[in-house]
């Protein structure tokens, strides 16, 4: 067996991708400043970081802190809003042979209803809806860790985009499972699990939290671990496709995952360490299936 | 395409205390870099994920080599100086954008603070005109001796007056009456923004080199920001240190913090 | 300053520790295999593994995996019962001049009662309520993750004992405050935090999940931010003393605990890797004060 | 007080595919190390905590040393491998109780499997009488040689037939048709399982020495744990691999898994 004999398709939302490797948002731009580490064309899509509706300034710095194997964030969802973002981005990504997947954020219902109808008409793939980001006071999280609030926001973002939905879940929850049921009665076409935990560090020079904003998103290999057992969870219970992310930095993380039962695998804060992680991951999956004879990952999806 | 580079360290000694010089063979880096850009270098060390941006303090294109000197403050560099010569560290680079030379200045100031010296270096090889240096530190000095040797007059002020004026830099540069046609800086932000705040005044144009925690370096996570007003002065947006800097125009940044 | 100056003394629900290094329930069995590596009198406390009120077998093996800077495990609480424990450990533990802190877990309230009731005149100093342990089927976890029922197992358990009682909470909830709240209304005279994530990793080559149970504890310098960030969150709520916990392996990682509003500090995982971390915790803690000029952990706990 | 060690690796030379010998300058652990107990070996790589139980393979209480093979399985193994000679590596130990060896026993067979056949070679330097050695493989033998040295009638059986018997171990073990008075065991679970039934049939008591994933090596986790029967055999406990074991007589093991 060689490399030309794997089937590496995925199905997301009835989009099918090339292969399972896409990004974890808000770790790869809009993959502009990856194009000199890597070929854009061999991803399988690239989701792109949070947009709103207007521009969002994004919280003051530090954003940034290292943790034990991980790290924290707390940018807040700067960004330039979706009118830019489709002027810009979108003609960009489509130069390349990959599909894209825009992740959204709001404060608000309508201000997420509002990016998903701007995007309904262009020339996008699939929209991921963020509900579930630690740095933004309002809505955001709770959206996140509401069943109600989530099943709500998920079927006024349905009925405002033509686009498949994926659904992003916060990990901060008691029991995951309640969410991803909620949000699939919403009309969520596909689950994107987990986004940042929510961490904190003391510089105890200063004596100061290092984050401006004290706690942030807590993301990279560290949080491998949680991020497996919600897909597995999830899984269980669910039949719409997972986009499985977490600490995804090699092939046999991102097996785990597809084993656990994601259907995609996105590499997120290793993108930092390394910005060849995309590809590597690739590259492992590949070498995985080859010396396990492995034809197809529909082999090995959710076995566990 | 662009890679991250195992580098073979050439040297890798103690300079001050706590403080080292380490020269790396730079596989072609070079030959592309310019003062005041910094590169990443990772941890061996899997549990510190994030790369230790560094500034670029000499370049050397004949021999394809640069000098990079650090502070250890925390685990990272403390792992950098425990590097042996002849082996590798991973390194990225150059990033950001460096200073920009203004070549028909006829008089330079370049002002520096601590580990803010270093990339201050480099630059004055690539000065034209007079150039006086204003460098502070705590107690001792470093790369006085260098600075020197490419011509430029140095003055040094320490806090606790173990060596040259006792103060800080900016009192040394108020009390020599100081004046010239631009400053290029790099240093703690509290002394870049006095500095800022005198050469406003004085109607100096300045540049500094800003520090921010990050996470890529390459101008992706948006991590590294600091606050820069917009072209018309009316608003003003979070910048990346890292890519749309780290060097600014000192009257372009929000010194708030 | 020197060493001598220093003034370590913490006071937990009433109960005065020389200084505020104890060890996580469940990592240093009753001390007994680490007296060989330290000096137990050196300790401010010793938490004791969770005893019951009859012997539990635990869970099938594999019981450890290891994660990115942490790991998981299943023992599911085996244990030789509370009978056992009185008769043997605590005429051990007594030899020595720490505190004594009793973890004690069950199935049913009268369960949890009934080890309370045995415990309380015997000669120990506290008792570490878990109601948390995400490795037990019934109660354990699903005690720590609703409100009130964290608050009747606490107000029971303190009805039958006189000793005072310090309550464990798992981090696995959406809101941890509402949990801390709910358990001092149930009478809790302190709290520890944080029991271990819920955490899963799977064996590819085997196609298998690696430890028996599926899922397992995760712990470790991985799980630190989010513990920290958790200690903060109730500190800034509550007015009862907090052992914090999850991933304390140098005095630097304590002193980030005690700035968010620990007064104990207990180090677990790490004396699995280095059986003198609780010696190496509370030595960097003191190195930390003379440096600092700290005469009392008084004033610098809470300080963020 | 006991404490982890920093030992300085004196060997470590790969002696079949993926399989290293490693020599330790033991620090007096050799005077104290009995056959069948193992070390822990530490990473250096913090993101790897928990350390890798490895048994002893031979001691050597004159030179103070300590040798240990061990297979390139993982992470840490590999870390291990490219340990160079002359660096030090932390080790604890040593560590659980080692075979019981039953002097006055005339006919002793030695069971090995795999990765499993390393701490039985240090056993057979230190029994009494007669030594019959049957090792399974699964293509390529390792020590073989060495158990010659010291006496042993060495039956070698690979899955292969690369080597030796084609088949198991215990497919070659009836075929010569075996007997003696103890048999002491060491190796893959199912192997380990299918000769103690055998064992039991002829009678012959039976040492075997288990593995299973550790966190703390000294007993304090509760996570290595296998299940062993009650002294009357109603019921039966978990018992810890590290410190009740890592040998146990077969006939107390419960084989279900
Ligand atoms: C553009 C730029 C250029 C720099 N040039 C130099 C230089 O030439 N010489 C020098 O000694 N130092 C320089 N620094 C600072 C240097 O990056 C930090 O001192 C170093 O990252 C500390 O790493 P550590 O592991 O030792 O410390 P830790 O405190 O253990 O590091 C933990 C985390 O915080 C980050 N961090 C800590 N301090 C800083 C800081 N001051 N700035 C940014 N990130 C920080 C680290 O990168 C790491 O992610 C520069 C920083 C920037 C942003
Ligand atoms: C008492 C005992 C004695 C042993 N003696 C030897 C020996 O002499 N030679 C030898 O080659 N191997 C021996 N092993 C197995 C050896 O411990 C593992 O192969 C090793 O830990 C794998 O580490 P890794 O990082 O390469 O693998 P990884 O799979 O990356 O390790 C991940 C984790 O799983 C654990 N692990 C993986 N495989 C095993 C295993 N088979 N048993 C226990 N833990 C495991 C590791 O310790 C680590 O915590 C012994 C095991 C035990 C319990
Ligand atoms: C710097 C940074 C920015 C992020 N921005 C977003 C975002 O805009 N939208 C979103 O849904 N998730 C965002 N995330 C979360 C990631 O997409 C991902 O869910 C999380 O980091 C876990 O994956 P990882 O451990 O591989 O990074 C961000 C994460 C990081 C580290
Ligand atoms: C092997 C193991 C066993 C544990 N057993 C218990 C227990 O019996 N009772 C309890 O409350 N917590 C138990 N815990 C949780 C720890 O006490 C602690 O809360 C958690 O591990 C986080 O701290 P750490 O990261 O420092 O280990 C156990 C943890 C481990 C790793
Ligand atoms: S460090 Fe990532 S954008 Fe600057
Ligand atoms: S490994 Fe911890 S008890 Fe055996």
């Amino acid at each position: 067996m060689n490399k030309d004999d794997l089937d590496l398709r995925v199905k997301i939302a009835g989009v099918e991708l090339k292969n399972p490797v896409t990004t974890a948002s808000g770790t790869f731009g809009s993959g502009r400043e990856f194009k000199e580490f890597i070929d854009l064309n061999a991803l399988g899509a690239v989701t792109v970081k949070g947009v709103s509706s207007v521009p969002w300034k994004g919280n003051p710095a530090p954003r940034i802190a290292e943790t034990y194997g991980g790290m924290l964030n707390s940018v807040g969802l700067q960004n330039p809003g979706v009118e830019e973002f489709i002027k810009n981005d979108i003609p960009f990504l489509r130069q390349y042979d990959t599909k894209i997947i825009v992740n959204i954020a709001g404060r608000t219902i309508p201000e997420y209803c509002d990016v998903a109808e701007k995007l309904s008409n262009t020339d996008i793939d699939l929209i991921e809806l963020n509900i579930s980001c630690p740095n933004v006071k309002e809505g955001g999280v709770a959206f996140g860790t509401d069943p109600k609030m989530a099943e709500e926001v998920t079927r006024e973002v349905k009925r405002h985009t033509k686009k498949p939905l994926i659904v992003k879940l916060s990990p901060n929850v008691t029991d995951i499972t309640n969410i991803a049921k909620a949000v699939i009665k919403g009309g969520a076409d596909g689950l994107s699990l987990i986004n940042t935990l929510i961490g904190m560090r003391i510089d105890i020079n200063r004596r100061k939290p290092i984050l401006a904003n004290v706690v942030g998103g807590f993301s990279g290999p560290a949080i491998k671990p949680v991020a497996l057992r919600m897909v597995y969870q999830v899984a269980k219970v669910v039949s719409v496709p997972i986009i499985g992310m977490g600490g995804i930095a090699t092939g046999e993380d991102a097996i785990e995952f597809i084993m656990a039962g994601a259907s995609g695998v996105a590499v997120g804060t290793a993108n930092f360490r390394n910005p060849r992680a995309t590809i590597d991951v690739l590259n492992g999956i590949k070498e995985y299936m080859i010396k396990n004879k492995i034809k197809s990952l529909k082999e090995i999806r959710g076995i566990i | 395409m662009r890679e991250i580079k195992k580098l073979i360290v050439l040297e890798n000694k103690l300079i001050s205390s706590n403080i080292y010089s380490m020269v790396l063979q730079s596989k072609g880096l070079a030959k592309i870099s310019k003062p005041g850009q910094f590169i990443n270098l990772y941890c061996r060390e899997g549990s510190r994920l994030l790369p230790r941006p560094i500034s670029i303090c000499e370049i050397n294109k004949l021999e394809d080599t640069i000098k990079l000197v650090y502070a250890v403050v925390g685990a990272g560099t403390k792992e950098f100086s425990n590097i042996k010569v002849g082996e590798k560290i991973e390194a990225l680079g150059p990033l950001g954008n460096g200073f920009i030379i203004e070549k028909d200045k006829t008089k330079n100031i370049i002002v520096g603070g601590g580990i803010g010296v270093p990339p201050l270096l480099e630059l004055a090889k690539n000065l034209n005109g007079e150039i006086e240096v204003y460098l502070g530190f705590r107690s001792k000095s470093i790369l006085i001796e260098d600075f020197k040797k490419y011509g430029a007059k140095v003055h040094v002020a320490t806090e606790d007056g173990s060596e040259g004026f006792k103060g800080n830099v900016l009192e040394l540069m108020k009390k020599n009456n100081v004046n010239g046609s631009i400053i290029y800086s790099c240093g703690p932000k509290p002394m870049l923004k006095a500095v800022a705040k005198w050469a406003k005044k004085k109607n100096i144009p300045m540049q500094v080199s800003l520090e921010e925690r990050m996470a890529c370096g390459i101008g992706v996570c948006v991590g590294c920001v600091c606050k820069i007003k917009d072209k018309n002065q009316s608003d003003w947006q979070y910048k990346k240190v890292c890519k749309d800097g780290p060097v600014f125009w000192s009257d372009e940044v929000i010194w708030d913090e």
